[in-house]
């Protein structure tokens, strides 16, 4: 629509430079990035995280700590930015250019009602009396779609949901309408409704109030959704810019056509097998399975004014089937019930009610070598790259001490299995003895897998397992699940809130909501016609470059994948 | 709902510090001791900071002067009988503080309840009577059960106070001793803090025309020698007592503090135990105060302020021999004792309380003892359980003290020297027959000269038998605002409290 | 996450890089710590040598320190002292850490009965106000270090405790602990290699505090006359002792005052500076 | 209503506690060698005289009778008679409490201000000599023996510059004021820097929390960022770390009150351990007990009007 070179633009950034001045000598972040944005348009910067992108954002809002060194031109409105002194920058922040973050959560003050903090800025910068600010913040609030925004003002962020919270941030960058707001991976850390919602929101203010935005993300399906033009970095330079649609079509840089042949969906397409051999033993059968949690105890609780606290129930009658070879998927928003089943399945906790059977037997009731068996059988992987790994353990013990616990090696031949089941999740063997502090993310996780596939497992669950790292490596981990599947012929139980991830990788999917099943099917049937709204829901608010339907890009897109 | 609690706490705690406030307290004469006040009944305990009490509280039938003569106090005059059994004590027209008159009766109850009662702290000053009877109401009848010398002479010990049978019949002794006694002598209680301070006010009644010349005194209970010391330089308080020896120059110096060593009849001691190896053998006693230089012990525990001991009997005690040449320092000597005695590979066990000075004491003592290869350790316990382990006699050797309540030696020999009398000798467990027998005979003969014989002679023995290490007789170093005249201390722990005057 | 930490700049941190303060505060515990080992050496007297000719004999060319009340030297003193004190931080810090980690480790992990009945016996320990407890207990036992530490451990292991159960309550739900359950690993293995060495940071910094806490809490016992045994050389019991000379003869206490306060200094810059390298 | 509920709750759970409390002490009485009759009667008393002494007040009964009797009274709301002065527990007990409760007060009063200014004045100076000079000074004060501290304290301010009185209560607020506040500045000494220590690490902390650069995203000035969101997000963990020491000080300021001669319930805790005055002890150490709880109570209960994410 709009046209990015326009006369006058809003913010000039030429060759920028930031270095980080640490122990170990200056470490640079962002070396020369030079783009330009006009008034009212929105501009998306794509890249992995450590590219730079976070840090160019927050240099033109003068955030970045103090131990950065910039360097390079930075003009907003005409002015040069580089030689603010504090007082220019409060001028300048929150009136002129504000920001939103990632985390919602951890961005606004906890101790402080949602309404104090969006009328902060409107006191500070628009002279706002108490009750002005006040009268201005629901009017904001209702204006970023918050339903109720009188009652709302008075929250705590706390008793906000995730997508209500980014909305109250939302409000309160825009507050004393600026011209510009950063958005630094604003969705990320949301559901895929929300996301699209948020999405919406952004457009519709950009749309209303000329606000010029910034959209940063690692997704490029996010950054296609709204923004007419694409920065592509990596490394803290600038690969690639162009108008979305061109970049998207004809991606120049090879390291943009790697990330747009890493969008799930796109690339992997395999042959999906039918029910034909559902009719066998299924490997596990969850019945009627039930999952609650207690509220904390006391003996008398006078609020309630009952005796005994209510239990919470995470997961509500479920019943299902896994056969052997199968890969099953699982989707549905946080909170849902999705890890908890995973959870009841591999014992990890019990469950209130029901049963799950392994070849038939009760997993719950398991005791001594049966239960070493089942354990053994059945393996997971894990949300996070970090947490899923003891920090104080070098990766070669992490893999070597299921080995010995199960003698599923010889004394002498561990180092030999050790070896193997690193090249199995094509891990450097020169990683083997460091820390995970020390690692990425993406090598955290094949050591992750690593570690299941020791135990030789018939059971794989993923739990989210793609979900935290980048896009290039998320494809790069489901690619190594494919094979490995296909090598091992594990049976697989896939949770993801990704619809796109999901149908790239199963043969069946469930749904869930509200710990329960709302619709269950082969992936293609569900995904093509959803019968429940929910589904229906969810695969509407699925970025659409992710999903894009092959007639778009698969003639161009598969040319340009390398494979 | 919050701000009501609030508001709530707010008011108890305002009325907390509110209530135990009184009218700001007149003018009065505060004296600070480290020993504590625990009852008012001066029957129930022979404690330091009790016996500092019951003087001010409880008139006694005779009071011994500056002058070390025994003067008429609530006897107005007494006759004794010529085979020396019977005194007969007169009374004066005296009342208690509550107004009612002091009889014969009272008398009699309050010095039998001493004497007979089961719970009694102290009887042994009484020791010698058959009985207590009033005659009339103003004349009071004490039989002897043998002519016995120092008997009114410890008629002036502190347990012999007078209090009133009435109230103690009608509040019940609980009460009686708790609340605010019926007292007969100078001062009546205010207000008892236990632990904190004893609050006292004169008696009205108070047989003695004029006194106590000044009306209000507290007794301030503080433990720190420090504080004591900062609390007279700075005037909170107008008498402390025992100050630290090493304070004793630095305050000399000070403009409104007078140091006063007082004298006293106490003396510092090592108790040996007689009843287990190896002190059960008098060889290896006698090795152990040879190796002892108790003149250098003298002069670095009390800078030379106490005068070294020669005998196991308090110095300014009457019939004290001054001119026994003592146990002498001679390490060679005592190497030798300890050698004929066969105990010197016994390792023995020195037992302190929390005393600085006992401890003091015990480093030097266990230096010197290794000096001639008696090996010792040194064992520190509570005050509590050091009286537990001493009376128990599970120790070897304790560095302490103890003092006499009257210049009479008899209560003394009781207590310190005598093995049948029911102190064990001071639960050295120490006994000799001949001092037992010495001990009877130096009550019931009433020549003066010949008592003094015979207890040169028992000094002389236990001496030489080493019962216990005589260490040396130190004065009471107390400190006074010179403020306050005629306040002293006397040798049986009495505050001259009545005819103490503030001004000048 | 903070930018920094996006860069991996945060993150690895070498071994060598440690911070100034751990530095400097090991140097301080070392160099006390040889001063210990090599007292007979260093020492220019017997540390229990009486002389009770020359006692309170001010700073001197033969006795730097000056004597004290029974002429013994003050230099030998403070530092003979200094194998007492030093023994008292591990004696007064290890047992409670032992307990205080086990328990935590056990009720935070196990949780149910064990947590219950072991946070009963957490509660009714931190009820009592610390020095009171110990107070009673030395009452109880006799004054003396051997009971010193017993009270010690007695009463100290709830701070250990609260701080491990917390650690431990995090860690249980880690997806590492996790992960070693479903590899079928039993709860003591991953009590002891998974949640162990990970929960220890806060304690291990806190028992740098908690060494100082004992020094002052003997030198408090010491003051009420429940320290160390005379003749034992110890620097709270020499303060204690000494302040009744202070007038007379400030050497006495100044010196292994001076002592305790240099120790203390080297524990808290060592807690410091474990705390940074730890975080 | 919640506050009510909790209160009800913590009462509850207190009971076992409380239980356990005078279990425990009543044994590690009973297992310390001592006699309350001795300290009582005094040296000269015989062994008849003591035998007939423990007769009178039970001690020589087995200890599960006098255990029990104990409950019995307890359970009546009876917390005994004191051995030594024959006057009720609870009695004395209110006596001393006075001083102490004006004692912890004063010392909070006197160490939250130089708290929060110290700490903040080092959070705002990171790593500057100010930051240098406080942490150098916390240390110092904390490594001092707390007597030592007093004694030079009292030497100087009491008996050389004749400022403050050394000892005592006296009568009337403002004589508290002036006699207590030696013994609140020793305990200040010592407490300022372990507060000092955790508020400068939260402040620190929390100044790169991420609302923080929201905030400063927004314009705000530094200031401003300062009073309103760091500041009141780290004063949560030294608000707790101030419960512990009131409670700690409630019967903890045993040093501070023997060498300032403060009559308060840490120095009869210490003579009626001393004296063996059992029933003292155990009241006492149940007051202790349920004074942590309130306190803990009372922090929690602030904590709830700071932090609205906690709830009773």
């Amino acid at each position: 629509m709009s046209a990015p070179d326009r006369a006058a633009p809003l913010l000039e950034v030429e060759g920028l430079t930031v270095d980080f001045e640490t122990r170990a000598g200056p470490v640079s972040a962002v070396r020369g990035v030079s783009f330009s944005l006009a008034p009212g348009e929105i501009l998306g910067i794509v890249g992995e995280s450590g590219s730079g992108k976070s840090v160019t954002c927050r240099a033109i809002l003068g955030l970045l700590p103090r131990t950065a060194r910039v360097g390079g031109s930075i003009r907003f409105d005409g002015r040069e930015l580089t030689h603010f002194s504090e007082a220019d920058w409060e001028h300048m922040r929150g009136r002129q250019g504000a920001m939103i973050f990632q985390n919602p959560a951890s961005h606004l003050d906890p101790l402080m009602r949602i309404g104090a903090q969006i009328g902060e800025s409107l006191r500070h910068h628009m002279d706002r009396s108490g009750p002005e600010a006040r009268r201005d913040a629901i009017h904001l609030l209702s204006s970023v779609g918050i339903a109720q925004p009188e009652l709302r003002v008075d929250s705590f962020p706390h008793e906000l949901s995730g997508g209500m919270k980014q909305r109250a941030l939302i409000a309160g960058a825009i507050a004393c309408r600026p011209r510009l707001l950063l958005a630094d991976e604003p969705t990320t850390a949301l559901d895929v409704t929300v996301q699209a919602r948020i999405l919406e929101l952004l457009r519709a203010l950009n749309r209303q109030h000329e606000l010029a935005i910034i959209l940063i993300s690692h997704d490029l399906g996010v950054i296609a959704e709204i923004c007419q033009r694409v920065l592509v970095m990596r490394d803290g330079a600038l690969v690639e810019q162009g108008r979305t649609r061109d970049l998207v079509a004809t991606p120049k840089h090879p390291y943009t056509q790697l990330l747009i042949a890493s969008q799930p969906g796109l690339r992997l397409r395999r042959p999906r097998r039918t029910g034909a051999h559902a009719a066998g033993q299924p490997l596990i059968e969850v019945q009627d399975l039930s999952v609650s949690f207690r509220a904390p105890f006391r003996w008398i609780d006078l609020t309630k004014g009952q005796v005994r606290a209510p239990r919470i129930r995470a997961l509500d009658g479920v019943t299902f089937a896994l056969h052997p070879g199968e890969t099953l998927g699982v989707v549905g928003e946080s909170g849902s019930g999705k890890s908890t089943v995973a959870r009841a399945i591999a014992r990890l906790l019990s469950p209130s009610a029901g049963r799950v059977l392994f070849d038939g037997a009760d997993v719950h009731q398991l005791t001594g070598q049966d239960l070493l068996r089942f354990r053994r059988s059945v393996q997971m992987v894990f949300q996070s790259p970090y947490d899923s790994l003891n920090p104080r353990l070098t990766v070669r013990q992490t893999l070597a001490e299921p080995l010995r616990r199960h003698r599923l090696a010889p004394p002498r031949k561990i180092d030999e299995r050790v070896a193997e089941l690193a090249s199995m999740v094509e891990l450097p063997q020169d990683l083997l003895d460091r820390t995970p502090r020390q690692l990425s993310g993406g090598q955290c996780q094949r050591v992750g897998i690593a570690r299941a596939l020791a135990m030789q497992p018939r059971l794989l669950i993923a739990d989210e397992v793609t979900s935290s790292l980048d896009v290039t490596t998320q494809a790069q981990i489901l690619s190594l699940l494919e094979r490995l599947r296909a090598e091992a012929g594990l049976t697989m139980l896939y949770i993801s809130h990704d619809l796109a991830v999901v149908r790239a990788l199963c043969d069946r999917v469930l749904v869930f909501q509200a710990g329960r099943i709302v619709e269950s099917g082969l992936v293609d049937e569900v995904l093509a016609r959803p019968q429940n709204s929910y589904t229906q829901t969810l695969l509407r608010a699925v970025p659409r470059l992710a999903l894009a339907p092959q007639a778009q890009f698969q003639a161009e897109g598969t040319a340009h994948a390398p494979g | 709902m919050l701000r009501r609690v609030a508001f709530a706490g707010a008011l108890a705690l305002a009325t907390l510090f509110a209530a135990p406030e009184q009218a700001p307290a007149q003018d009065a004469i505060r004296i600070a001791s480290p020993y504590q006040t625990t009852t008012l009944d001066p029957m129930r305990s022979a404690a330091a900071g009790n016996i500092e009490v019951y003087g001010l509280l409880y008139a006694r039938l005779i009071n011994r002067d500056a002058q070390d003569q025994l003067q008429p106090a609530l006897a107005e005059s007494w006759e004794v009988s010529d085979d020396q059994r019977i005194y007969t004590f007169r009374l004066r027209d005296a009342k208690f503080s509550d107004g009612s008159p002091i009889t014969a009766e009272d008398v009699a109850f309050s010095l039998n309840r001493v004497r007979t009662d089961e719970r009694s702290a102290y009887p042994a000053p009484l020791g010698s009577v058959e009985d207590i009877a009033a005659k009339d109401e103003k004349t009071v009848v004490f039989t002897l059960k043998a002519p016995f010398a120092p008997f009114l002479s410890n008629l002036d010990v502190w347990n012999m106070g007078v209090v009133s049978k009435k109230d103690v019949d009608a509040r019940g002794e609980d009460k009686a001793f708790t609340e605010n006694p019926v007292t007969s002598g100078p001062y009546m209680v205010k207000e008892w803090r236990p632990n904190d301070r004893l609050i006292l006010t004169a008696n009205p009644n108070y047989w003695r025309e004029g006194y106590p010349k000044t009306a209000n005194a507290e007794l301030l209970e503080v433990s720190e020698a420090k504080t004591r010391l900062g609390m007279v330089q700075t005037g909170e308080v107008d008498a402390i007592r025992d100050v630290p020896w090493s304070e004793v120059d630095p305050l000399k110096t000070q403009e409104n503090v007078e140091l006063k060593l007082e004298p006293s009849t106490v003396i510092y001691m090592v108790l040996l135990n007689s009843k287990r190896e190896p002190f059960s053998n008098a060889k290896a006693r006698q090795a152990a105060a040879h190796a002892i230089d108790n003149k250098a012990v003298t002069q670095a525990v009390t800078f030379g302020y106490a005068e070294p001991a020669n005998t196991t009997l308090p110095g300014a005690i009457d019939f004290h021999d001054d001119q026994h040449p003592g146990i002498s320092y001679d390490p060679a000597k005592a190497k030798q004792l300890l050698q004929e005695s066969g105990m010197g590979d016994r390792e023995v066990t020195i037992l302190i309380g929390t005393s600085a000075t006992a401890e003091q004491i015990a480093v030097l003592m266990q230096a010197q003892w290794n000096a001639i290869g008696l090996k010792s350790k040194i064992q520190k316990v509570d005050g509590s359980a050091w009286w537990d382990l001493v009376a128990k006699g599970e120790y070897d050797a304790s560095p302490t003290w103890w003092y006499n309540e009257t210049p009479d030696p008899d209560l003394a020999v009781r207590w310190a020297l005598c093995g049948t009398c029911g102190s064990d000798s001071f639960y050295t467990f120490y006994t000799n027959p001949k001092v037992d027998e010495l001990t009877e005979q130096g009550t019931a003969e009433q020549d003066p000269q010949k008592r003094a014989e015979i207890y040169k002679e028992i000094q002389r023995i236990t001496t030489e038998e080493v019962s216990q290490i005589p260490l040396y007789y130190p004065p009471y170093a107390n400190a006074y605002s010179k403020r306050v005249q005629g306040l002293r201390l006397t040798p049986s722990l009495q505050w001259t409290l009545e005819e103490a005057t503030i001004g000048g | 996450m903070s930018v920094l930490a996006q860069h991996g700049l945060s993150a690895r941190r070498a071994v060598s890089s440690w911070p100034g303060t751990l530095v400097l505060g090991l140097l301080i515990i070392g160099g006390w710590l040889l001063l210990a080992i090599f007292a007979p050496l260093a020492a220019p007297f017997d540390p229990n040598a009486v002389d009770i000719l020359h006692i309170l004999e001010a700073p001197s060319l033969t006795h730097w320190f000056g004597t004290d009340q029974a002429g013994r030297d003050v230099l030998s003193r403070t530092i003979f002292a200094a194998r007492v004190d030093l023994f008292m931080c591990v004696m007064g810090v290890v047992p409670p850490l032992l307990i205080g980690v086990t328990v935590g480790l056990v009720s935070g992990y196990l949780g149910g009965v064990a947590d219950a009945v072991l946070m009963r016996i957490y509660d009714v320990t931190v009820a009592f106000p610390f020095f009171v407890l110990v107070l009673a207990i030395v009452g109880v036992l006799g004054p003396g270090l051997g009971n010193f530490f017993i009270a010690l451990a007695l009463v100290g292991w709830v701070t250990y405790a609260r701080l491990m159960r917390a650690e431990v309550l995090v860690i249980k739900t880690s997806e590492y602990a996790l992960a070693a359950r479903s590899l079928g690993f039993g709860p003591l293995t991953i009590m002891l290699r998974h949640v162990l060495p990970n929960a220890l940071s806060p304690v291990l910094v806190y028992a740098m505090t908690d060494a100082v806490l004992v020094i002052l809490a003997g030198a408090s016992l010491g003051f009420l006359g429940m320290g160390a045994q005379p003749p034992l050389a110890e620097w709270g019991v020499m303060i204690a002792d000494g302040q009744s000379y202070v007038v007379r003869a400030w050497w006495i206490c100044f010196f292994p005052g001076l002592a305790a306060v240099t120790l203390g200094m080297g524990l808290a810059l060592t807690g410091d500076g474990l705390a940074r390298l730890l975080r | 209503m919640q506050t009510l509920s909790l209160l009800v709750n913590r009462l509850l759970q207190l009971l076992p506690v409380l239980l356990g409390i005078a279990i425990v002490t009543f044994l590690l009485l009973k297992l310390t060698p001592g006699d309350p009759a001795r300290l009582l009667v005094g040296d000269r008393a015989s062994e008849e005289t003591l035998a007939a002494v423990r007769q009178e007040y039970g001690l020589n009964r087995p200890w599960p009778v006098q255990l029990g009797t104990y409950f019995g009274k307890l359970a009546q709301g009876d917390l005994g008679e004191s051995i030594r002065f024959r006057k009720p527990v609870s009695g004395l007990i209110l006596q001393f409490l006075p001083p102490t409760i004006f004692l912890v007060l004063y010392v909070v009063s006197l160490t939250v201000p130089t708290t929060l200014l110290l700490a903040i004045a080092a959070a705002r100076n990171h790593g500057g000599w100010a930051d240098q000079a406080i942490r150098v000074f916390g240390v110092c004060g904390f490594t001092l023996p707390v007597f030592w501290v007093a004694i030079m304290l009292s030497r100087l301010f009491g008996v050389e510059l004749g400022w403050f009185p050394v000892s005592g209560y006296g009568t009337g607020f403002l004589e508290h004021l002036h006699h207590l506040f030696l013994p609140a500045l020793t305990t200040s000494i010592w407490l300022v820097p372990v507060m000092v220590q955790s508020l400068r690490a939260a402040l620190l902390e929390k100044s790169e929390a991420d609302f923080v650069t929201a905030a400063r995203s927004k314009g705000l000035p530094e200031r401003g960022v300062f009073w309103r969101h760091i500041l009141p997000n780290a004063l949560l963990p030294t608000l707790h770390l101030l419960g512990v020491m009131v409670a700690y000080l409630i019967g903890g300021t045993i040093i501070v009150e023997a060498v300032y001669a403060v009559p308060g319930l840490g120095r009869l805790m210490v003579s009626s351990i001393l004296s063996r005055d059992y029933s003292v002890v155990q009241g006492l150490t149940l007051f202790f007990a349920l004074a942590t709880v309130l306190v803990t109570l009372l922090v929690d209960i602030a904590t709830t009007l700071i932090d609205p994410r906690v709830r009773l």
